[in-house]
């Protein structure tokens, strides 16, 4: 494969360490300045690099590679719109769009850095490796939760808005008192922001300079309600306030949000207090299954965001790097095994039986638990007899 | 005269009622604008009463509460929409330390007319979080009144009396029932805290309201094919309960089964069966028993048939007062 | 071998204890360091452990929570004050949304070994929010475990089974009883959720927790002395509740009354009733019945002595059960 | 009286509508820099006009009538925590050392301007013209609150930390639903910063741009905690972050106090969206009558602030501007006077009866209410009987 743009971040760790010194340059600016600043931009909406782009250098395989996970990603969500609608799920919710604002920031921490999502992050899980399977269990109503957090260092969704920005500020604390240089990075959105749990994390992650990793995918939209209705500024500008150094994104560009994540986590990992990542970016789909955008936004907006579509700024970008055809027609077949595997192993899935949720309540005997498993498997055993 | 309604558009009718009829009234929420709430029950209000009384609020259920009693202090009449039973925890505070005590810590100068609205129950294939009942806390909670309505005449004129009564008002409504149609009168036939003797039994009364009231009448209706007189009753109302008519139908049908959603453990049913038992004593020949959801957390979708109280719980536990 | 200590320095003691044997341990909540908390019950603990493992947080009550669920995510044991039972509201959302329901949702993956301790009730003389009874809240949501401690051997031995439990458990401290003394034995002779038989009485027994235990002690002896056999059970856990213990109680002495600070609407009251009905329906000569609190807000500190059950209403309330 | 240091403010408007334009340069940078400042002063710790007290002015008379009002208000907490010590109060939060705070702030806005106050703003209620026998009800435990709102347009004291800031703001929709030009103004401890709800009342009240001004005292401390455990930041950025403006002040300066406040509160009134003032001020005595703050601080911290105690500091501004002692004898009577008024009516405070709550907890009949008074009035007649 010829790579007619070769813009290897010279000092770019593999590992994930250090990063480009004029990277280094541009962001530690932030540090201490609470006001705005636009987003940060490697690659433009046309798939060029930008100046800063080009100073700072482009890691082709890199991009290859997210690219090819933002478009795992995204046939993830179709697939799982497709079943939902014949009804093998409950619910879906659409990451289509955030897939660079996923994948460039859960790819530019550590493997055993702990996550801890909103309910959106199906291509953060993808990345840790989580099974498609795992990610549906929760939407086909067979089990609150998915995987196992102890494997994929992913905690489970979120489904009560903000609450696990707290949990993520807590497991930095036992981070530090463990001694340890693990990062704790959490996701949430723009309409979450205005919870007061996630406004206490900020605080008091900020209070106790702890090693948390904010991440807000601001897609415009919370349910039916635009950005400006749930803040009055940007919520990097709010994060300063707070002390926690507050970085901007342009959550398209999936190279520019792995740049500024990895710079971002260096930092925190490196004692500097936590910091907040606002990602621009845009719901593409309705905020879930059931859901119908056309009631609250314009076709023009939807119209402009189409144009900033991160998987077909990236797809324009590596095409123009040069990378062939063939690579294309690779992943393309990839992804039809993919999505074959998606739907059997959504169709595979079966939940538990209710009489194990008497066990998984509590961690001890409990006679309450005893007593109603006995009645419910005495009813059950009635019924099948 | 009668027209008939979903139950979801019996609310939005009696909302656009009391809107119109005192604009003090103001609706507010997550989403209860363009979009309608998620339910549809706001649908249209903000095109007729405009975006200052019909308010999409920022994401902070705690806001919403805090927030509706500034307003309600200003003179306003709040209704807020949470927009799932799981979410109204963040809430609390407001609503149990300051909503319902703001009254007797004012010693009586400061009335807060809000209303709280919140769809509740299971049922409907939901994920954790949309499904629950948790009616007993606020049921507990003095300063409160809550109330919860199981068809579309008292969804209509129920939502219309919370937002008349000078004092805070919980009001649940069951989300599986939104689509159920009933006829809705012009008049209310009840006040918000009396309880309705749907029928009349002389072997043993079913005691439920909201989700429930559906399952104990069809429950009601397959005891009767096998020769059993079981009353009905729905409870309207959680807090005031309506004591007289628990303790008039037990009286005459001897037994009595409450039937709710919510963990029996503190469940209303705990209440109900510790005042019948204490006032109706020498009437009862079995103790008032409970049928709820097991005492776990709301277990995922493909669980809930089983979780849930159906029918044949009901006629379990019937069948269990008849033999004591 | 036994020592002596208040109610308030056997849980210190317990708290110590339990920080020496297992250094994931945390203590932490607003003031609990350098202060040693306004009880004074975490005294001396951030001189002994420091203040990695005595944390003097934010003034933030979902904070506490929130982050003590990330803890234990990450192997730790934290062991939360609330600084007085009225403030433990804006936590609500964390505790029964999260920390209750963690285990259940992740299929019994995540244990979550949090303890939060609340001093309770009134008594004290104190402003408004700083005397609530509010054990049915938590009581009644499931994942939860709820204990109530009466006398310092208790409390030095129940808050280490707390902290040594891998679920979730509400430590209630009785705060009006944290100076009375009493004996510490080095073992503990009961399991958490153990009632403890205080006395056996054959006429009535009463069923009380917390702080109502002393006054059901005083009420019984006072029965005694105009010929009556009443019992008393300490309740020690509120969920579960020790119900082969109420039985057998129940079963003997016929009678049952159940004394709590707590409003009786809702209130624990109501579950040990419909639940001693439901097994003992034939053994009982009357109804179970509730000694609570007026169903009001908590009222200023004048009144408070008219609105707490003191030993009068006990036994007015023995004397209508004998009477039934 | 000679007024040998007369710096009129030329174009205050007595009805507290105008502000001075000198004023309006300073300040007026305020409204979208979101970085830290110094606090505003215009008085120093001797009692001498600094540079821009000189330049602006500052008005004599009310620089009088201000430190009168300190003077009594400090005199509540003195009567009021001998009485305590009497055993005729329960308990008392001294406002002491933060009487510049509270009066140049209250004194500031309008009389119809709503106040949703913490607990400790008893200065703030005395300018209010509410009686010492109604701010002491709560503290002798014979009520929850003191006084009608409808009549001193202060609401009741909020001891569940941080509520207030919630109710304040949406007083505030309502306000501007009425299309009053009212200011809703709300005082918080830095210790309540913290909490959720004033966070999410900052965000709240930014994104609708209301008319609420957040006045936080930050006195150092929340009970035993510091100001550094709770907030990385001053609170004045913090707001900033949210899109509220902020400004910084030294809270033991009257003047500077009244003069932020009147600056703030107008361009508030005037739609420019919510403003907080962060007042640096200090706690001189423990938190309450129960505290013992030798416990977690210094002597030298006590010291270090006891020279920047605000009454001092005017009483010498006054003297050096000419008041005589004369004036300082009739305050001194005046205040003797105050002090026989706060014993007298503290010890004349008799409580409802229980009864009354029965008739107080809900505005309509209920039930539970009827039988459970009945029931108590039998055993309260039962006992007197
Ligand atoms: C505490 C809480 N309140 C309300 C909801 C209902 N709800 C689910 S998603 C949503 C909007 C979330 O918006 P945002 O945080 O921007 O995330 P996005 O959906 O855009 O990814 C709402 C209101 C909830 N899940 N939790
Ligand atoms: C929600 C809540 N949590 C805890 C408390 C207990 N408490 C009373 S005052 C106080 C400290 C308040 O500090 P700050 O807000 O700075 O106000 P200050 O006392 O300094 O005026 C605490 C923790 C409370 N009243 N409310
Ligand atoms: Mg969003
Ligand atoms: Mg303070």
């Amino acid at each position: 494969m010829t790579l007619t743009v070769s813009l290897p971040a010279a000092d770019r760790d593999p590992e994930g360490g250090a990063v480009s010194t004029a990277l280094a340059t541009v962001l530690g600016a932030r540090q201490d300045d609470p006001r705005s600043v636009p987003p940060f931009q490697l690659i433009d909406e046309d798939g060029e690099p930008t100046a800063l782009g080009v100073s700072i250098g482009i890691d082709l395989n890199l991009a290859q590679e997210m690219h090819a996970d933002m478009v795992l990603a995204r046939r993830l969500d179709s697939e799982a719109l497709a079943l939902q609608r014949q009804g093998e799920l409950h619910l879906w919710l659409m990451s289509w769009g955030q897939e660079a604002a996923q994948v460039g920031s859960v790819r530019a921490v550590r493997d055993s850095d702990m996550i801890f999502p909103s309910y959106r992050e199906h291509a953060v899980a993808l990345c840790r490796r989580i099974a498609p399977a795992d990610i549906m269990r929760q939407w086909r109503g067979v089990s609150h939760s998915g995987w196992d957090p102890a494997e994929s260092k992913v905690h489970i969704n979120s489904l009560v808005l903000g609450t696990q920005t707290l949990h993520a500020t807590g497991y930095a604390a036992g981070v530090r008192m463990d001694r340890s240089d693990d990062v704790v990075l959490t996701y949430f959105g723009d309409g979450s922001a205005s919870q007061g749990d996630v406004n206490e994390a900020l605080n008091w992650a900020a209070a106790g300079s702890l090693p948390v990793l904010f991440f807000c995918q601001n897609n415009q939209w919370a349910i039916s309600t635009p950005t400006h209705t749930q803040m009055r500024t940007p919520l990097h500008v709010r994060a300063a306030g707070f002390g926690v150094t507050g970085y901007h994104v342009d959550g398209n560009d999936a190279m520019a949000v792995h740049a500024v994540t990895q710079y971002a986590a260096e930092q925190v990992r490196g004692g500097a207090g936590p910091a907040l990542i606002e990602a621009q970016t845009y719901r593409l789909a309705g905020h879930s299954s059931s859901d119908d955008p056309k009631r609250y936004r314009t076709e023009d907006d939807l119209a402009a965001w189409l144009k900033k579509d991160p998987i077909v700024r990236l797809e324009r970008f590596l095409r123009r790097a040069g990378v062939e055809d063939a690579h294309f027609e690779d992943l393309a077949a990839r992804e039809e095994a993919f999505a074959a595997t998606v739907r059997e192993q959504c169709k595979a899935l079966r939940g538990d039986d209710l009489a194990a949720v008497f066990d998984q309540t509590y961690a001890e005997a409990h006679p309450v638990m005893d007593r109603e498993k006995a009645e419910f498997l005495g009813r059950r055993d009635r019924t099948v007899a | 005269m009668t027209t008939t309604y979903s139950l979801g558009a019996a609310i939005n009718a009696g909302l656009r009622a009391a809107m119109a009829g005192d604009d003090k009234v103001v609706v507010m929420g997550e989403d209860v604008g363009t979009l309608g709430g998620v339910f549809r029950v706001t649908d249209g209000l903000v095109g007729e009463f405009g975006a200052d009384r019909v308010v999409d609020t920022p994401l902070a259920e705690s806001g919403i509460v805090g927030t509706a009693i500034g307003l309600a202090l200003r003179g306003y009449r709040p209704v807020c929409e949470i927009q799932f039973d799981g979410f109204v925890y963040p809430a609390f505070d407001q609503i149990v330390s300051q909503l319902a005590k703001m009254r007797a810590r004012s010693r009586g100068r400061l009335s807060l007319p809000v209303v709280i609205r919140i769809p509740v129950g299971g049922g409907i294939g939901a994920v954790e979080h949309h499904s629950e009942s948790n009616e007993a806390y606020f049921a507990h909670t003095a300063g409160l009144r809550v109330v919860s309505c199981s068809n579309p005449d008292d969804a209509f004129h129920m939502i219309q009396q919370a937002i008349a009564s000078d004092d805070p008002v919980i009001f649940y409504e069951p989300k599986r029932r939104y689509w159920d149609k009933g006829e809705v009168s012009t008049e209310p036939t009840r006040s918000l805290h009396e309880a309705a003797v749907l029928r009349e039994g002389s072997d043993c009364t079913l005691v439920a309201h909201g989700p429930t009231v559906a399952t104990a009448l069809a429950a009601a209706d397959a005891a009767r094919e096998d020769g059993f007189s079981i009353g009905v009753v729905d409870l309207r109302s959680l807090s005031p309960l309506d004591v007289p008519t628990l303790r008039k139908v037990a009286a005459e049908s001897h037994r009595m089964v409450v039937v709710h959603e919510a963990s029996t453990f503190l469940g209303i049913g705990a209440e109900i069966a510790a005042t019948v038992t204490e006032s109706c004593f020498y009437d009862l020949e079995a103790p008032v028993l409970r049928v709820g959801a097991y005492n776990l957390p709301y277990p995922p979708a493909h669980m809930e048939n089983d979780f849930l109280p159906d029918i044949d719980r009901v006629l379990e536990a019937v069948e269990t007062s008849l033999n004591f």
